[in-house]
């Protein structure tokens, strides 16, 4: 089979300000990380993979087609869900109803019961929460809830958009088991993290965005350390920092 | 050869679009008729269309300066434009002739005090002074010759806080006091929309008169007003103010009108004893297909005015002076019956000589014209809910 | 260098109010006056309204209402207290003031469209009470014959119009010059701060309450004035200030112009009555067209005239920075 | 019939036509998050499209055909509306305010052009029911009957669609966040038209109740919009129910006061407790603290 | 005599406690970390705090001696109890000249705003060309320091910072404790939220957990994070502590 994802050359940006200036990318058989400074373009990338945004060049193909031009709401319908980063959802919808939205994809109606199962084993704390208007939770606590709605729509792959923001430590790991069983289970993953623990833990192929561009790679096999990554960062421009 | 033009004021995209639009139509068949027979002293006419909305003081205050400000206008006329009738100020200071209709009894508090600073204005209407006392003389009337029965001379009086049914509502109330009655329902409702009337009429009928009636000019208003009166009637005489007048008036209360009683001052005179009127009548119907009510022949007359004013006066409309004054002159029957101006008021002078005050009543679809009875063609026939 | 910037757009505007001061020397057709001083009228409306709801994000739809506050005011003092008319002029402003302060109360702690809603409930409300006080107020049908404003034994009558227009763009001047200095005041940016974030700017010491009041009476003071000036210079009245039709057209000219600029309302006065002029002689066709045209300048630039000027401003420029006023209008959030 | 008889039969009478005309202005806002100033001329147009379909002097269609095809129609208008006057301006923080001016501006444009296709001159519309019903001592026409039976139902309908059903939960969370509503694989420009054309339909429905028993006008919309205004703002905009029962409150109150108190004194008293009412609960008589359509 | 004290502080919404009878106090110049699991009342302790938006149910707060009480967020502000908010906040539409302004001239002691807003602007790295530039076109971590340096025009005596580092990348997050660092140097007391443990163990002097609204531990940060308590409710028996 052919890559679950391949991105090529992709080039976009928000009205005439292009911020991805042809990037490459696949996932292979495994887990994508991306990291990189803030405001590089990651989260345009991850937008303009769901069909939130469009590509002004270059080809996205998802599951065996080619869904570069499609709207997200058809690409979800093939199984690629993402989180987004910092996602309000729906305000004033409660936890109940908003994992009920999860479920919208035809595709995902017939296990939603299961993936709910699967949700709130995750996150318990959801349950307790279950009737609370999603604005009124804290930080953390929306954060479960987004990643819930996406593992409500039966995702093949799964695009998280820093999904730590936020998070406390336990939380975090208990977070990152889960997304590993949950990966273990066959979905694929697209993970953008400020954490390098954390995205170590779960992808085994890095990609370093930088200036809209992929400026280094880590392939899956090559040694990921810790220290390798924080060259990385440092060896380069950092953009708003210095 | 010129064109001299002549300005109307006209709520065309306002609320009472209707009125406006027969307003208008009555004014071009005026001066289509001229300019076919050749114009006048030599004169072709245009119509110019100032558009006062929903007659808001700043919208006619525009429109009007507009039209002033353009040099071939040399006449200016309106159905009604703002109802205050304010604007009469701005065609005195530009010395404008001026005709208007609809309530005189604003067009007299601005005249009256001063009638020479106002030469130039002339209204088709004459004083409401007769709508306000000879309802009562009416009802008194039909009892005396045993048409209806008066059981305990009293009356429910409704109206609408507007200028003109209000102006009319407090002098009828005056007037029934004075001769006597008891006055058991006074309401005023906010002008606009009323959907229903049903508490105010529950009202009604805890004690029910000899004479109801409703001021409120909206048709709208009065023709639901009618269909809830029905549904359970009292024993009276139901008088409504202009409202069953509107050609559509009959269409939409079907049956349940007959009986209803109405009265028009300056309204067309239809009856086969003013042959002006049916003539009129027939012609706006074949040239725009509908029926004229009072508006579409109203304005009609006042082109017909201006223009005789004109042949008068020497034929130059530059000389609005002489025009104007030609205008104050003017004796001549109309549709509305024989138009003649009092130099306090600027009115016309009323009377059933002059311009009467006409008593309708609704018969099965038809207006019969009821009073006065030179002109009247049927009599007052008992409404069908009265009991004899 | 923020107050050579000022003193720029302080010579821009003096330049600017003395081109309309000699017009009228060019201009001597009474009907052509008097649309200038409607525009004038209306644009003070509009750019006080800017304040409050482009600058404060304040959803005021009572705002009208406070015109109406100052028409009746002078109107009812004039005439049935015999009043000076300037005392009245000056009146107006101040019972509007009142009224705003008064408006304040129940809006202080909602925000969007419930600010929206009660705006209108308190104008329905300031309506009602006129209505039905029609033994001063002359109800539904409105007052008429109230006294003029007077210049000494000047006829205002037989003047073309010259002293009113002159009185109008006096007042237009202090009102733009009243605006402009409080929107570009410490005071004008807090409320902005408020409007962009209401907790935040509290958190730096921001009161919400004193802001809004001032947001509100500042918005006030000139349309109270533009309706004392509106009674006198039209000598009636009608409720019809506190309808719809008027509400849309100030709204419409403080949105088409471009919110929280001050001058987009204005220019928006001035292109909505010439458009409304031009069309005129079409009956039906001209409100469609001028809601046409709306829409279109909605829909092409969503920071109206001001963000389309100084978007082909900028174009014309190239030299100056990308970054400018354009975008950041287009940017207000709610 | 009774003094309180007569009291109710109004009460229920206006409450319904004020019901249906505010629940469609909290559809859209509840979902959409707009205000719809064209929700009154798209009453207008409901009642003068019935009447182009039903009308001898127009098509003649039998009332069954005439109405749904109106309906129909007028929610199609509805759609076509929010394509070109709200969802450009969705996701800019002042939509709700420019919102406001492009269907003010569109509301002007549409009555304008209702008096221009079907001029000024009023017309009507023959009434859902023809005949008069005896209701003990007075006949009630069957017209109004019908509308106080109708509209429960049809505004049950509507609350169990939005309640019930997850395409109504969506409703309510499109406006709330788009890209939000993509991701999860939600038709937004459907949705967006569901709102709105259910909406219009609501109104079209209210316009050939009036246009039943009283002269249509290209301004018939006005008034009723703004009685629509009053109702949402006394109980809230949070969600239909609130609506729903404060148009059936104000019927009450409107009707009660009018006996006792007078019908001149009621406009100016029933915006005084409005006010009252909104100072202590600023959200509306029934809101809760947050948006929902139950 | 300490600058805070809090009171057995309480705030509920409906049956949620999600602030339970909490007392602490803060000494004149101390840095005081507080960390907790998500929803357990961090953020929320800070509003009752401040006073934005809410003061507590029950309980007292105590500033510098004054009880808080009564008074409203604006004016809390003004006596020198300044916050930030956990997610990046800016007047977006003002230059980050005028986003200072706003602390210095409404909440700041001392003549002259402009030279105070732009001293703060300047402690915190902004150089004068940025001053004129909208908030709004700001990366996050620059948005950070605006919001600090916002706080900072107030010349506060008390700072409350909600999750600064949250969101930043590990470059960014040194720059932050060293400017945090900075500024206990200038005498203000600071209470710091924060789950990026790094940045609570290398700041504070004393830390605090929450958990479930209620105070779990307060003792020496070193101390705290052995505690069994903390490890099970908070960080994970992972490696955090590291
Ligand atoms: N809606 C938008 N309109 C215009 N520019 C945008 C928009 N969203 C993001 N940008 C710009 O695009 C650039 C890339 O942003 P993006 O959010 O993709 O970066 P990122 O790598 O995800 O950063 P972070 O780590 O902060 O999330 C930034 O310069 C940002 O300012
Ligand atoms: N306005 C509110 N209405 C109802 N519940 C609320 C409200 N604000 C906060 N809560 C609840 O109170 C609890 C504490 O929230 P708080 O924001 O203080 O948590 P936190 O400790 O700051 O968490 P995090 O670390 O995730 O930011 C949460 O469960 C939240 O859902
Ligand atoms: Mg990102
Ligand atoms: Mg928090």
């Amino acid at each position: 089979m052919s890559d679950l994802l391949e991105v090529e050359a992709l080039e976009s940006g928000y009205g005439r300000i292009g911020i991805l200036h042809g990037i490459s990318l696949a996932t292979g058989g495994h887990n994508v990380g991306l990291f990189g400074p803030n405001g590089h373009g990651k989260t345009t990338l991850l937008r303009t993979i769901s069909g939130v945004i469009r590509a002004t060049r270059g080809k996205i193909r998802f599951a065996g087609e080619d869904v570069t031009a499609w709207p997200a709401r058809r690409i979800v319908e093939l199984g690629l869900l993402h989180v987004p980063q910092g996602s309000r959802l729906f305000p004033d919808l409660t936890i109940r109803e908003t994992l009920r939205l999860g479920a919208w994809p035809r595709r995902a109606r017939p296990r939603e019961a299961r993936n709910l199962e699967r949700a709130v084993a995750i996150f318990p704390r959801l349950k307790e929460r279950w009737n609370q208007p999603v604005k009124t939770l804290s930080g953390g606590e929306r954060q479960m809830v987004a990643i819930s709605v996406a593992l409500m729509g039966d995702p093949k792959l799964l695009i998280l958009d820093e999904p730590t923001l936020g998070l406390a430590p336990r939380l975090k790991d208990e977070l990152c088991a889960a997304i590993r069983q949950v990966s273990d289970e066959g979905v694929r993953l697209v993970v953008v993290e400020q954490d390098v623990e954390f995205l170590l833990d779960l992808a085994d192929h890095l990609y370093l965005v930088n200036h809209g561009e992929i400026a280094a790679e880590i392939r899956p096999g090559e040694s990921m350390n810790h220290q390798a990554i924080m060259e990385m960062y440092f060896g380069r421009e950092l953009g708003p920092l210095t | 050869e010129d064109t001299v033009k002549i300005g109307i004021l006209a709520q065309v995209t306002g609320s009472s679009s209707a009125d406006a639009q027969e307003s208008i139509r009555g004014a071009q068949m005026a001066i289509d008729e001229a300019n076919a027979a050749g114009g006048i002293a030599g004169h072709k006419f245009e119509l110019v269309v100032g558009d006062v909305k929903n007659g808001d003081a700043g919208d006619v205050t525009s429109a009007a300066e507009r039209l002033l400000g353009d040099d071939d206008v040399h006449f200016m006329l309106t159905g009604y434009a703002s109802l205050t009738n304010f604007e009469i100020d701005m065609m005195a200071e530009a010395g404008m002739p001026y005709m208007l209709a609809a309530t005189s009894t604003q067009t007299r508090e601005i005249i009256a005090p001063n009638p020479d600073k106002y030469w130039c204005c002339w209204s088709l209407t004459p004083s409401f002074d007769a709508y306000g006392t000879d309802v009562t003389v009416l009802a008194e009337n039909l009892a005396k010759a045993g048409k209806i029965k008066l059981k305990n001379h009293k009356v429910a009086i409704i109206s609408s806080d507007n200028a003109y049914s209000k102006t009319i509502s407090e002098a009828m109330k005056v007037k029934f006091k004075a001769a006597g009655w008891t006055i058991t329902v006074d309401e005023m409702v906010p002008f606009g929309e009323v959907n229903d009337w049903r508490t105010i009429l529950t009202k009604v009928r805890q004690d029910p008169p000899d004479v109801v009636i409703n001021a409120d000019y909206l048709p709208n208003n009065s023709a639901t007003f009618l269909k809830q009166f029905q549904e359970q009637p009292t024993d009276s005489l139901v008088f409504l103010q202009y409202a069953p007048s509107v050609p559509e008036f009959i269409k939409l209360t079907g049956e349940g009108s007959t009986g209803v009683v109405y009265d028009l001052l300056g309204g067309v005179i239809n009856s086969p004893k003013n042959p002006r009127a049916i003539d009129l009548s027939e012609k706006f119907k074949k040239l725009y297909g509908v029926d004229s009510g009072t508006y579409g022949i109203g304005l009609y007359e006042m082109v017909s005015i201006y223009f005789d004013a004109l042949k008068k006066s020497g034929g130059d409309p530059t000389n609005h002076e002489a025009v104007a004054k030609a205008i104050g002159a003017t004796d001549k029957v109309a549709a509305e019956g024989r138009i003649q101006f009092d130099p306090k008021t600027h009115l016309s002078v009323q009377g059933d000589d002059n311009v009467p005050l006409l008593f309708f009543q609704i018969w099965k679809g038809d207006r019969v014209l009821i009073q006065p009875d030179k002109f009247s063609t049927g009599e007052f026939q008992l409404p069908p809910w009265m009991s004899k | 260098m923020k107050l050579s910037g000022f003193k720029r757009e302080l010579c821009g505007m003096i330049l600017g109010l003395a081109v309309l001061a000699i017009l009228p020397v060019f201009i001597q057709d009474t009907y052509l006056r008097h649309l200038l001083i409607m525009i004038f009228v209306y644009g003070m409306v509009a750019a006080s309204w800017d304040l409050s709801l482009g600058y404060g994000g304040v959803f005021n739809f009572g705002h009208l209402a406070l015109f109406g506050v100052g028409l009746y005011t002078y109107a009812l003092l004039t005439k049935q207290l015999g009043v000076d008319p300037w005392l009245a002029l000056a009146a107006s402003g101040g019972a509007a003031v009142i009224a705003a302060g008064l408006m304040v109360i129940p809006i202080l702690r909602l925000k969007g469209i419930y600010v929206v809603l009660l705006s209108f409930a308190f104008s329905q409300l300031i309506l009602q009470v006129i209505v039905s006080q029609s033994d001063y107020t002359g109800g539904n049908q409105g007052m008429v014959m109230v006294p003029a404003l007077k210049l000494g034994d000047h006829n205002m009558m037989r003047d073309k119009k010259l002293a009113y227009y002159y009185i109008a763009l006096t007042l237009l001047s202090a009102c733009l010059l009243f605006l402009r200095v409080f929107v570009r005041s410490a005071l004008g940016k807090s409320i902005v701060a408020l409007r962009d974030n209401e907790e935040y700017a509290v958190s730096r010491g921001v009161s919400l309450g004193r802001q809004r009041l001032l947001t509100l009476t500042g918005s006030a003071l000139f349309t109270g004035i533009a309706g004392g000036f509106y009674g006198g210079y039209f000598r009636n009245t009608s409720t019809d200030v506190f309808g719809i039709d008027l509400t849309t057209l100030i709204l419409s000219m403080v949105l088409l112009g471009g919110r929280a600029t001050i001058y987009g309302p204005l220019l928006a006065s001035l292109a909505l009555t010439l458009l409304s002029e031009a069309t005129a002689d079409i009956g039906v066709w001209r409100p469609i067209i001028i809601g046409a045209v709306i829409i279109l300048v909605l829909l092409v630039y969503p920071g109206g005239l001001a963000g389309a000027l100084t978007a082909g401003w900028r174009r014309l420029s190239a030299m100056r920075t990308p970054r400018g006023q354009g975008a950041a209008i287009n940017k207000v959030a709610s | 019939m009774t003094v309180l008889g007569q009291i109710l039969l109004s009460a229920l009478f206006q409450g319904s036509l004020y019901a249906m005309m505010a629940v469609g202005l909290a559809l859209v806002w509840t979902t959409i998050g707009v205000f719809n100033f064209c929700h009154g001329v798209l009453m207008t147009l409901g009642a003068y499209l019935a009447w182009q379909f039903v009308d001898p002097e127009a098509l003649g269609l039998p009332m069954f055909v005439a109405l749904p095809l109106a309906l129909l129609v007028v929610a199609a208008i509805g759609f076509a509306l929010q394509a070109l006057l709200i969802r450009p301006f969705i996701g800019r923080g002042d939509v709700v305010l420019v919102a406001v001016i492009t269907t003010l501006a569109a509301s002007s444009i549409l009555k304008n052009g209702t008096l221009l296709v079907w001029g000024p001159r009023p017309k009507s519309i023959p009434p859902l029911a023809p005949d008069t019903i005896a209701l003990g001592a007075s006949n009630v026409s069957a017209h109004q009957l019908a509308i106080i039976a109708i509209t429960p139902v049809v505004l049950g309908l509507v609350w169990l669609f939005l309640n019930r059903t997850r395409v109504g939960l969506a409703l309510r969370a499109v406006a709330q966040n788009e890209d939000a509503c993509q991701l999860v694989g939600m038709n937004v420009t459907a949705l967006y038209a569901l709102a709105f054309g259910l909406a219009a339909a609501l109104a079209a429905l209210a316009g050939i109740f009036f246009g039943g028993f009283k002269f249509m006008s290209p301004d018939m919309g006005t008034e009723p919009l703004t009685k629509a205004l009053v109702v949402v703002i006394f109980g809230g905009i949070a969600n239909i129910t609130g609506p729903i029962l404060a148009a059936y409150i104000i019927g009450l109150f409107e009707a009660v006061s009018i006996y006792y108190v007078g019908f001149y004194w009621t406009p100016a008293l029933l915006f005084a407790v409005l006010i009252v009412v909104l100072m202590v609960r600023p959200e509306g008589l029934f809101a809760r603290s947050s948006r929902g359509l139950a | 005599m300490p600058l805070l004290t809090v009171e057995s502080a309480s705030k509920s919404f409906g049956a949620l406690r999600a602030v339970d009878g909490v007392s602490f106090s803060v000494e004149p110049g101390e840095l005081f970390g507080i960390a907790g699991p998500n929803g357990s009342g961090k953020s929320t302790l800070f509003n009752l705090i401040s006073g934005i938006p809410f003061g507590p149910d029950s309980g007292r707060i105590l500033f510098a001696g004054e009880d808080l009480a009564g008074r409203k967020g604006h004016q809390i502000a003004r006596l020198g109890l300044v916050r930030t908010f956990q997610r990046e906040t800016a007047f977006d539409t003002l230059s980050v000249f005028d986003n200072a302004l706003m602390g210095a001239t409404y909440g700041g002691k001392g003549p002259v705003p402009e030279e105070r807003s732009a001293e703060a602007l300047a402690f915190v790295g902004f150089a004068p060309a940025d001053f004129d530039r909208k908030a709004a076109e700001l990366s996050v971590y620059d948005r950070k320091r605006l919001m600090l340096a916002s706080a900072l025009a107030l010349s506060p005596r008390l700072l409350l910072l909600d999750e600064p580092a949250s969101g930043l990348t590990k470059p960014e997050i040194e720059a932050l404790i060293a400017l945090i660092r900075r500024i206990a140097a200038t005498g203000a007391t600071i209470l710091l939220i924060e789950h990026v443990l790094t940045v609570l163990l290398a700041l504070s002097q004393r830390l605090m957990v929450l958990n479930e609204g209620s105070l779990l531990v307060l003792d020496r940060p070193d101390v705290v994070v052995r505690d069994p308590r903390v490890i099970r409710a908070y960080l994970g028996d992972r490696r955090h502590v590291a």
